[in-house]
């Protein structure tokens, strides 16, 4: 394993003070137990945003702390989900009467410790799950769709939404819209290796994919030979709009997602193909990311988020952002 | 005697855990996310380091502080669920059990703490495939050598299932065809106490 | 070879156009010749600023093309320089009466290339050379020191100066005012992979790194073992500084620039370490950059850059700047 | 007359660079940045492009064609210096030359247009180390054997020495042992042009 680490115990701890050092404009980081802050606090009676889940997915959730978004975040050991300590810390810090919103990506370990601090919390709270990963289905199991990507948007529309003064059960409906209207699909190139774990997550061949991989390297629909771009988008765009469904006309917010070893150059050229296949289908892409959003530490590979914008949630995705990771 | 008793629990549990991790990652990297070693390796490390505190206090106070430290460092969906196993008991138990129709009592309500916290139950190729049948044998009174064979054939018995909880349930088919790891956890503590039991 | 491609010929033209969709509010992307222009024109008799270089260095430079940085950006095919033809068809284009300034990395390409094409520009143009990779001394040879990362530095201060009034050759003494106190070393753990070669430049053993890799994975002082990132860090910060020279009290631009394969967790644990390698120096941090600003495409590693900053400098560093990639 | 040669010699030299490409690559990736192979087949195809109309010039317009079109295409280091070679050629020539001696003067004018662009000289392993000497040759009348013999001598030479320009002196001592990319591809072209001359 080749990482830029000195102790595997001391990975979380230092990157996490490298990142409050590196944005002391905007965030305050605790350390024990661990959260990111706002720095400067909301204004009182607004309903406060805190997420959070497993590390190795920079710059989620930690990138998207500050004015217009989350409140606070939460992050657990690598791929790991945090405890209920540090949700409970973090929403005694930023609780500003208006009650806490919990934005949870749909894993159990997420979901059961974000529970137990919902439940140890003295005051208002509410949570969405977010489950937009397309890819594996929740017919089989269970257990749900995974939460990925489109948590971004769900975190920037419902930011703004506090901001404006919605109040905690408008902002946690409107949440829910965002994520019902949301689908996403991602591949792997290569695998990621946890840092404890010292191997590779995951073997793949010199020519294999992994199509609608998840963001841990869990397995997705299957492993096959790696396609040509268009091919790959052409399946992605599919399995989305029949999940998430979009009528031609549809207004579109597009997310191409680098996985964290993917350079920008093939990025760019994703969201061209993006482009190129939503045109021939007769939606539009109204807004879009592309970049290394929800990552999964070292891994090669994209995902695509699409989410149907309505009015109401395009204004929200426009309002003013200050967090590390977007800013407009 | 409830110190001593506990201490050494905790030590064997503890030392099992740290001594198997790479197995547990190992079979978590093949059904889930690669960290059930790292996870269950930070809580026995909580353990280890509170040992003497938690021994120094009553049985069921023993429990609840053990559950608290799981929740508190652990993480993932094991911590909330072990952590949960042991507040469970911690509510059911008085004093040390003295028999085994007691501790089956106050074994079954830390595992109905765990179906609760993870809205699930055997048969979802999870601990509870483990825990569940264990419970039943010291239900029934047996052996510990019978509850070891028993923990031993429930874990076996997670490789054909499909995962229906937990990460492994995002594989469908491809779940099938290896143990849950969090089972073989579940397993190793199951193998641990019956050590202390057998050497008492 | 795995890489999110279609065809290998179309890879840059296929970026491009979607890095023109996904910031049309930003830029103008012209395919044929290359270049990379502001949307909104800038203000009569402003120096305008163009750049170029080889591609697979995103964002450099078409994501520092914008409001309070360049004018415009000519990227070349895939590490290789641009053409005259590019350069000249974006000084038509963005001229705006105040003269250009060529800001070229010193790659014998790229310097060759945009001295044609100075040769060929009917109308005022003056160069800035950035030469700020330590790793390679230039007494060894007559090439010269590599220009890499600081190269941001000097397209966002001296696009502040254009910004505020400064002539065509305040703006080239300010540039090179930046470029001499400036340092760069970069590391690398992996190699990359030019899409057109197919196979990774260069082969590093499982626990081997370059330390001092150029950004197009040129070797640089030596082939070693890896180390924790403190000790990377601390022999990098040594080299730089006793290239740049720094003294106690200086206050510092640092950039952790990850080569593109790089999880940002990684990054900000090795912006935690920089910060304790020069506290301990007593030199201060004033402004920093954490992520990938300089990359090699796929390449995991990264490079440190250190800037003494005086007053003016800062002040420009800190001047509104909107482009792709920085924003502020 | 013109029209035939200037057609086959830009025949031969693309179809050599094109067949050749991976091993300047190769050569590349040892000492510079891989790109060798692609940026010189880049030129290859835009002559082979343009063939027809650059051979329907005179000899001195065609090679200021040839010439703009590498500096246009190719990119990199090599772009400008191949192209200000034939920019140079281009200066010098008036008609096809009608000897060695013509011929050594043209080719003279290219390699200082290189010199002058590349501010540099043979002996910093480069493309140079094989044009100079073979230049050497043709102004002293040698055969066409005798060219051949040298373009490759010379080429063998850059291996041993010490890179001073272009992207390989930044290895400083690590150029040491391996041929010059541009060296290689100076040495095809020379070929090339001697296959031609050959088949007159
Ligand atoms: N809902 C659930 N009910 C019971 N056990 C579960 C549930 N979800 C997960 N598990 C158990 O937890 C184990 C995984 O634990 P761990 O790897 O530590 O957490 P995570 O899955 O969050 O990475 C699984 O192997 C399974 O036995
Ligand atoms: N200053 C120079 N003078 C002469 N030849 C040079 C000079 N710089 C580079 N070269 C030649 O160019 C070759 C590399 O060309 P190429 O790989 O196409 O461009 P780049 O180095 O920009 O990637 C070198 O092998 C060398 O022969
Ligand atoms: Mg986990
Ligand atoms: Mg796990
Ligand atoms: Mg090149
Ligand atoms: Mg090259």
């Amino acid at each position: 394993m080749k990482k830029l680490i000195n102790g595997i115990d001391d990975v979380l701890s230092e990157s996490l003070r490298g990142f409050g050092l590196a944005h002391s404009d905007l965030v305050e980081v605790s350390l024990e137990p661990r959260y990111v802050a706002r720095k400067a606090k909301a204004r009182d009676g607004k309903v406060a945003l805190i997420s959070g889940g497993g590390s190795g997915h920079e710059p989620l959730h930690a990138g998207f702390v500050g004015a217009g978004m989350l409140d606070a975040a939460c992050p657990g050991e690598v791929f790991t989900s945090p405890t209920p300590d540090q949700m409970l810390a973090a929403a005694n810090d930023v609780d500003a009467g208006g009650g806490i919103l919990w934005i949870v990506k749909n894993y159990s370990g997420d979901v059961m410790n974000f529970e137990m601090a919902a439940e140890m919390f003295d005051g208002d709270s509410a949570s969405i799950l977010t489950n937009d990963d397309v890819a594996v289905e929740s017919s089989l199991h269970s257990q749900g769709r995974r939460g990925v990507a489109a948590t971004i948007a769900v975190e920037k529309i419902v930011g703004a939404a506090a901001e404006r003064g919605d109040d905690l059960d408008s902002c946690r409906l409107i949440g829910e819209r965002v994520n019902s209207a949301s689908g996403t699909m991602g591949v792997a190139l290569t695998s990621c290796t946890v840092p404890a774990a010292g191997k590779p997550t995951f073997d793949l061949g010199a020519d294999e994919i992994e199509m609608g991989v998840g963001i841990h390297g869990e397995p997705g629909r299957r492993r096959e030979k790696l396609k040509p771009a268009d091919a790959l988008v052409a399946e992605m765009v599919e399995a989305i709009l029949e999940s998430a469904g979009a009528d031609e006309g549809s207004e579109m917010l597009a997310i191409v997602n680098g996985m964290g070893g993917t350079p920008a150059l093939e990025l760019y050229l994703i969201f061209d193909a993006v482009s190129r296949e939503c045109d021939a289908r007769g939606i539009s892409i109204a807004r879009s990311l592309v970049g290394n959003y929800c990552t999964s530490l070292e891994m090669q590979g994209f995902s695509l988020t699409l989410t149907r914008l309505d009015g109401e949630m395009r204004e929200l995705w426009d309002a003013p952002v200050r967090t590390a990771a977007l800013h407009w | 005697m409830t110190q001593k008793l506990v201490s050494r629990l905790i030590e064997a549990i503890a030392n099992s855990i740290i001594a198997n991790a790479e197995v547990l990652t190992t079979l978590d990297q093949a059904i889930g996310d690669g960290d059930h070693g790292a996870n269950m390796r930070r809580g026995a490390k909580a353990l280890k380091t509170q040992c003497d505190e938690i021994s120094s206090l009553e049985f069921a106070a023993a429990l609840k502080k053990a559950g608290t430290a799981i929740v508190m460092t652990v993480g993932g969906a094991s911590g909330p669920l072990y952590g949960s196993a042991l507040l469970g008991m911690a509510k059911a138990a008085s004093g040390v059990p003295k028999n085994a129709k007691e501790a089956s009592v106050v074994v079954r309500a830390g595992i109905d703490a765990v179906k609760a916290r993870g809205k699930s139950d055997a048969g979802a190729k999870t601990m509870l495939d483990v825990l569940v049948p264990v419970q039943s044998e010291i239900e029934s009174g047996s052996s510990i050598a019978r509850i070891r064979t028993v923990a031993e054939e429930s874990l076996e018995a997670t490789k054909p299932m499909l995962a229906k909880k937990g990460r492994a349930a995002f594989l469908g088919e491809r779940s099938i065809g290896h143990a849950d790891p969090g089972a073989k956890s579940a397993a190793l503590i199951v193998h641990a106490i019956c050590d202390v039991l057998e050497a008492q």
